[in-house]
């Protein structure tokens, strides 16, 4: 239709301004972890901008960037995952207990962790999906029952390994330099960021978060789709459970709780980075690197108490805030 | 590994890092913030981490005080067990750990060990003659509750009192307290047996008595640790039967007069011990202990 | 507040607010000889550098009914939205009755009497009919106290009004559409409207529902109301409406006297060119024996889900375009979601290909090769936050026997791109977001998105709603084209005009298929009365069935 | 008009089953606490189903009741609340602070937390709607400052009152047997189901959370709507906080965080009471109830710590869940 095309874009004089906005709005997120990293580098010229300061960052993003990445594919399809957490909790501690009182080594007490995850994904996404319960709600619930199993298995104590070297070595291995951790989280990154992108299963969980409706009526297996969501979200969350175990070679009923708020802080966070709020895997991965950034930050400059809290929030909010600020603008 | 930077060429100017436990944490943050004043009364450097009870922040911190190249990591309440990783660096760049309530690990140097407090079950089974009923508050993923529970244990171990236990939560000791308490006190009426209600902390305990003082109950006695400001303003009504409480003050002094030699000593030194008293306090004994410890009440 | 009114007449209903101020007569005034009710003037809007409205001027006097007209895109709905203060305008003024008004917000445009009914229908599903009727209503400014009984007074005395009676305290999703629409009418009319503008509103009318809208239309010009109104349903717009203005690419083209316009010469206008009336399947390619010298596609038997849908049977051969007319809420879009299996029948049979056919899922249905356009495009069509590209790979994704399949988006989207040219879609790029896309674009791409996966029957479900007359005749050419590539069509519509491309149409009339019309007997007319149930046929097959 | 009503849904025999399921779906949260009640008093006859023992469970609801109601406004616009833990704990620190260090009487220092709290929900209502930042990541941010302006005044230690018999008095005075917290629940959930069921205000909350879009056109403020509730939310949580700190007469930094998830958890098995997934004042009263209930029937009947959990997360999943799968029965 010829006549149609007659309406193309036009390179105006307004838009340089919105354009101006645009490049704020996609970039402003990664310009406060740029902003913040320029700051530090000024305060702590001799701790922070070194190469071993960036590998002990990279180090400690490791876990949480496993888990969160795993809620980003959850949130992707429009869910939600409030187990994730006890999930981790409750691998390091069945990780542990099977270790010690069943003997399993530990490839096998992994895999068998991964099989825990994964019936903790399927429960979550049949609550979900069959029995048609919110997923905050029941992931919330499915989640308590998990910290039930916990304490059934652990009675609330700290399993211990009695010679945990091995597991340890997991950690605290390292191959040209870098920590096995960092390693582990840059391949589940790749393979997450290809499962995503480069799988009919990763754009069918895009088509689903984008409009289920739409995704059902064009043959997508919705339900499926979300349980296998959640499958990989708690198998995430299992894994990072596994290595928080093997950073202490013990595990406590609720040691992996705190990874919940913070991979949804970075999650979205990263969905302000290069994107319109939509999750994905990278700006996950940047969201959790400037909170360890931020973290590093405040303990190499030192900030009283109350300061880090206002410096934590002000960043997340100020991350998004930024972006979207911007967008508005652009849109304008 | 070599020591610090350039703050150990003979001048007695120290940095210190120092990974908090939580918020939550009453007892320790008051050492940590003694400690701290002290410190930098003396021209040290003090930086803190505030990991929100989470190891693995923990852990991260610990890293970054390695990384800022500090002269003493401690590190508080959170086990040293659990801290491998951070233990495993900081020993790798030569920076001593101590640990206030963590218990002793590999790395770990000086821990500043709190006494399980014996002599708060020993009181409450003398208040009930060796028999009866308690409830007991424990929480066993932290290590002082764990040796106050396993000493409460051995304190009812062959008298004739029946225990029922439950594991409180935190956070939201407090309400876990109450609703326990509320529950078991409509369990086990006035006047049945000899009742107490036993707290692993003073938290759970303040929950007990508010359960108590809603249910109109004044039979039943109850027994906390860690001499909080609220337990004390308690135990003065005789609210509450006793808690213990550490010296705060005490222990930061300790935990300062201690530091030089630490450092000194290296991540090689013979690990070490002090033991913080533990002391019991009663209604009876409550003003002699706020003669001592001028402030506990306010702070 | 942000109603500013430029010269000293106080805001109405908002005393507290005083003049800005600058009444300084600088600016000069509104020429005294305007009696109009709503003037805009040199409207101009751009979207990230493309131009959506170009120094339009538009007015609409006291107690008449100004028309809107002009091609998907052209920017009729931009200019409602400048005038609800959903959009703000780069350049250009609004005035009323002559004075000047700054409308920055809806809420000022609802303080200055403006109503709207917009192309997306903004209802709250979940409300009851009084309580969308009572939104946004009360008192601006304070927060009042519900008056339950006397909204429910003004509700009935507006339902009086509009001649219609739909229970108060039915939640509103439960309504039919047009139904629905009278709801939003009725909204306006809770506050005093004097002037409404209707993007749309027709669009997924029956006739019988659009000439109830036109009765209303005139019973609110009597009134003196103002009405703007748009639509692409061009002899409605000449019947209704006293002056007709023409957008074409964001301008002004025309502004017609309905009186002295045909059709003819307003679809001219439109498409800038001349349009070749619809042609009908019969004229272009008339082949009554298609069904009986091609093989069965579809076979369907007694299919059953009651009430809705009640002992259909009927085939569909190979290549042929059968339609299926009836009027809202006939079960039309429940038969063609049992064909895909979004939902389950209850009782009869379906051969595909002379095999047993029962799907359990549309992903069941497209591996067999039947893929259903819905008839919502916005809520079931389009993921409208994503790219066109990633919509039109969406069906195939689903198609997709494992989803452990490689996706590889170089070829997805040159096959993307491959589909945009073929249906001719206008958009920026292939990377443009489907929300920015006029309705005739969007539904092209809904259309391609299903012709990516090949299938072997086609169900389109209402497939013009809101499309122009030129992207009309396009979707029509795809129809045909399709067919004569040996796809099977089924086209439900409740636009019995554009049912002239199909070689046969079924009537559906309270579940049950009722009528089959040849191509060779079709008449507008003749089916709307077999919808309705009238059996003055001539020739036509009753199958009078269960 | 006449054309539809032909097509009137026929009173066929399927019809009586799915009313059936629909009556379920309605009732469906209340049978499971229906059940619960009817079970605990089989098995505690003599504990349970006392008159002293139900004063005893709405006396334990109300603090919880308080804040969830408040959530359950913002829940109604469509927004998220994950600040009102940590406003809870800084408005007990705030107001005992107050009455120790600025010697401010009870009522004055009850005006000034209901104005801290204000002020957190004003911040959080301009963060979501100003800077458009999602709910979730701003009240996570708000929140991180909130516990940072907490640690600012308190240190981190708790602040107790020298004298706190007056205040005690607010939880433990009794009007005809019945304690003032539970009058201060009837009343504020009175006022709550008030403002929202009978107000223009209100109206257009449930408006804006229903279709944010369509208020919006309907000329409803849509922003202002937002914020208000944020306001209402945070206040509510300021009251809980308060009323928390005069159970002990002291408050710690972070003694109402736990209240967060157990507001969500009331907050949306009451949108399952009487109703098909739309929060609402009196549903959220029965959500907490149900779950004091629970948490009571549990230690009477006196079970391992592990079942606590899985009964709570199996009375969440299923109070929710037998609802919405009635309901999807009945619709199909
Ligand atoms: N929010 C937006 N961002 C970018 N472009 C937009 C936006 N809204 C509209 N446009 C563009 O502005 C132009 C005019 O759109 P508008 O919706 O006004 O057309 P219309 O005449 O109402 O079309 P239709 O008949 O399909 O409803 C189109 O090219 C459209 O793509
Ligand atoms: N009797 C009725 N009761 C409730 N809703 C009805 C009724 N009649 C029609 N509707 C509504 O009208 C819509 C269209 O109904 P349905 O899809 O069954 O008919 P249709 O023939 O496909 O109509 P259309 O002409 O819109 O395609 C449905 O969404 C339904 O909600
Ligand atoms: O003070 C408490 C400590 O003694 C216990 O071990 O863990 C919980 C703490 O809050
Ligand atoms: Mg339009
Ligand atoms: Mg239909």
């Amino acid at each position: 239709m010829t006549t149609l095309m007659e309406n193309e874009p036009t390179a105006e004089a307004p838009a340089s301004k919105s354009h101006y906005f645009e490049w704020f709005g996609r970039y402003g997120a990664l310009l406060v972890l740029a902003a913040l990293i320029i700051v530090t580098s000024i305060l702590a010229p001799n701790t922070f901008p070194t190469v071993d300061n960036a590998i002990n960052i990279l180090n400690q993003s490791a876990l949480s960037a496993i888990i969160a990445m795993g809620l980003t594919f959850v949130l992707v399809t429009g869910e939600f995952d409030l187990s994730i957490g006890n999930t981790a909790s409750l691998a390091g501690v069945a990780a542990c207990w099977l270790m010690v009182n069943q003997d399993f080594s530990i490839p096998l007490a992994l895999v068998a962790i991964l099989v825990v995850g994964g019936i903790v994904g399927l429960i979550n996404g049949f609550v979900v999906t069959f029995m048609n319960v919110s997923a905050l709600v029941a992931t919330l619930g499915v989640g308590t029952i998990v910290i039930g199993v916990n304490y059934m298995i652990s009675d609330g104590a700290p399993v211990a390994l009695g010679d945990p070297d091995a597991f340890l070595e997991i950690t605290f291995g390292r191959f040209l330099g870098i920590p096995y951790p960092v390693y582990i989280m840059l391949v589940i990154a790749a393979l997450l960021w290809w499962l995503l992108n480069r799988t009919v299963l990763g754009q069918s969980m895009q088509a689903v978060g984008g409009n289920r409706v739409a995704a059902e009526l064009s043959g997508i297996r919705v339900d499926r789709v979300r349980v296998i969501a959640f499958v990989v979200c708690s198998m995430c969350a299992a894994v990072t459970g596994f290595l928080l175990a093997s950073r202490t070679g013990s595990a406590a009923v609720s040691a992996g709780d705190t990874y919940l708020l913070s991979a949804f802080a970075a999650s979205f966070f990263g969905s302000a980075v290069l994107r319109d709020g939509q999750f994905h895997i990278l700006g996950t991965l940047v969201g959790v690197i400037t909170v360890s950034v931020g973290f590093n930050s405040i303990a190499l400059i030192g900030l009283e108490t109350y300061w880090q809290y206002f410096f934590q929030g002000l960043l997340l909010i100020l991350g998004v805030g930024v972006g979207t600020l911007a967008r508005r603008r652009a849109a304008a | 590994g070599g020591s610090s930077s350039g703050s150990d060429g003979g001048d007695d100017s120290y940095s210190v890092g120092i990974v908090r436990f939580a918020p939550s944490e009453v007892t320790t943050e008051a050492v940590i913030n003694k400690y701290t004043k002290l410190a930098e009364d003396e021209g040290w450097e003090v930086t803190t981490a505030n990991p929100d009870g989470a190891v693995d922040k923990a852990i991260g911190a610990m890293q970054d005080f390695v990384q800022k190249d500090v002269d003493l990591i401690i590190v508080s309440v959170i086990e040293s067990k659990s801290l491998t990783a951070g233990l495993k660096s900081a020993k790798a760049a030569g920076i001593p750990v101590a640990s206030i309530a963590g218990g002793g690990a590999d790395g770990v140097t000086f821990d500043l060990v709190v006494s399980p407090g014996t002599e708060v079950p020993e009181a409450m089974v003398k208040n009930m003659g060796g028999k009866g009923r308690v409830l007991a508050l424990g929480y066993k993923p932290g290590l002082p509750c764990q040796l106050r529970e396993d000493a409460f244990n051995k304190t009812v171990e062959g008298t004739d009192i029946t225990v029922d236990r439950q594991e409180v939560l935190i956070p939201g000791q407090l309400e876990s307290g109450q609703k326990f308490a509320t529950t078991w006190l409509a369990k086990n009426p006035k006047g049945s047996e000899p009742l107490s209600i036993w707290a692993c902390f003073d938290d759970p305990a303040m929950g007990a008595i508010v359960a108590a003082k809603q249910a109109g109950r004044d039979d039943v006695k109850i027994y906390g640790y860690d001499g909080t400001p609220p337990a004390l303003k308690a135990l003065k009504e005789g609210q509450l039967a006793a808690t213990a409480a550490p010296d705060t003050a005490g222990s930061a002094q300790m935990l300062f007069d201690a530091t030089p030699d630490v450092i000194k000593g290296g991540v090689d030194a013979e690990p070490k011990t002090e033991e913080i008293p533990f002391p019991i306090i009663t209604p009876e004994t409550l003003d002699q202990y706020l003669k001592d410890n001028p402030g506990a009440d306010a702070s | 507040m942000t109603i500013r009114p430029e010269l000293d007449v106080p805001a109405q209903g908002d005393e507290g607010e005083k003049m800005t101020g600058a009444t300084d007569s600088v600016r000069p005034g509104p020429e005294p000889t305007t009696t109009g009710l709503l003037q805009m003037r040199g409207i101009s809007k751009s979207f990230g550098g493309s131009r959506a409205l170009d120094g339009v001027s538009i007015e609409v006097e006291p107690g008449s009914v100004h028309a809107l007209c002009g091609a998907n895109g052209a920017g009729k709905s931009t200019l409602v939205k400048i005038l609800a203060g959903l959009e703000r305008a780069d350049e250009g003024e609004i005035l009323l009755d002559g004075r000047r008004v700054e409308v920055a917000n809806p809420r000022d445009a609802a303080d200055l009497g403006l109503s709207f009914i917009h192309q997306e229908l903004n209802l709250v599903p979940k409300f009851s009919v009084l309580r969308n009727m009572a939104m946004g209503s009360g008192h601006p400014g304070r927060f009042g106290i519900l008056d339950l009984r006397r909204l429910r007074r003004e509700a009935k005395a507006v339902q009086e009004r509009l001649g219609f009676d739909i229970p108060l305290d039915v939640e509103v999703e439960q309504l039919s559409v047009s139904d629905r629409w009278m709801v939003s009418l009725g909204r306006s009319l809770m506050r005093d409207a004097r002037f409404i503008a209707m993007d749309e509103p027709t669009a997924s009318f029956t006739d019988e529902e659009a000439s109830r809208l036109m009765a209303v239309i005139e019973e609110l010009t009597s009134d003196g109301v103002g009405i703007l109104y748009i639509s692409h349903r061009l002899d409605e717009v000449l019947e209704v409406s006293d002056t007709i203005t023409v957008f074409r690419n964001g301008q002004k083209v025309a502004t017609l006297d309905s009186a002295q316009t045909d059709r003819q010469e307003l679809t001219t206008q439109i498409v800038g060119r001349e349009v070749e009336k619809l042609v009908s399947r019969l004229e272009a390619e008339a082949d009554e024996t298609v069904a009986e010298t091609r093989p069965v596609r579809l076979s369907v038997r007694n299919l059953s889900r009651a009430p809705r849908v009640i002992g259909a049977s009927f085939d569909v051969h190979e290549g042929e375009i059968v339609g299926i007319a009836g009027l809202v809420g006939a079960g039309r879009t429940e038969l063609a979601r049992l064909l895909i299996g979004a939902d389950r029948a209850t009782g009869g049979t379906m051969t595909l290909n002379d095999a047993p056919y029962a799907p359990k899922s549309p992903h069941e249905a497209l591996r067999a090769g039947i893929a259903l356009v819905p008839e919502e495009r916005r809520s079931q069509g389009l993921v409208l936050t994503d790219t066109v590209e990633n919509n039109l790979a969406m069906a195939e994704h689903g198609s997709s026997p494992s989803m452990r399949s490689r996706f590889r988006p170089k070829s997805s989207r040159a096959t993307g791109q491959a589909l945009m040219e073929r249906f001719s879609v206008k958009a920026r790029s292939i990377r443009d977001t489907a929300h920015h896309l006029s309705g005739g674009n969007q539904q092209k791409v809904v259309v391609g998105k299903y012709v990516r996966t090949s299938p072997g029957l086609l169900v389109l479900d209402e497939p013009t709603v809101g499309v122009d007359v030129g992207a009309r005749a396009e979707i029509y050419r795809i129809i045909t084209g399709l067919a004569s590539e040996g796809t099977s069509v089924l086209v439900i519509s409740s636009d019995f005009e554009e049912l002239a491309i199909c070689d046969r149409v079924l009537v559906m009339r309270g579940g049950q298929l009722v009528a089959e019309v040849p191509a060779s007997e079709f008449d507008e007319d003749h089916l709307t009365a077999l919808c309705f149930g009238s059996h003055e046929s001539s020739g036509t097959t009753e199958t009078e069935e269960a």
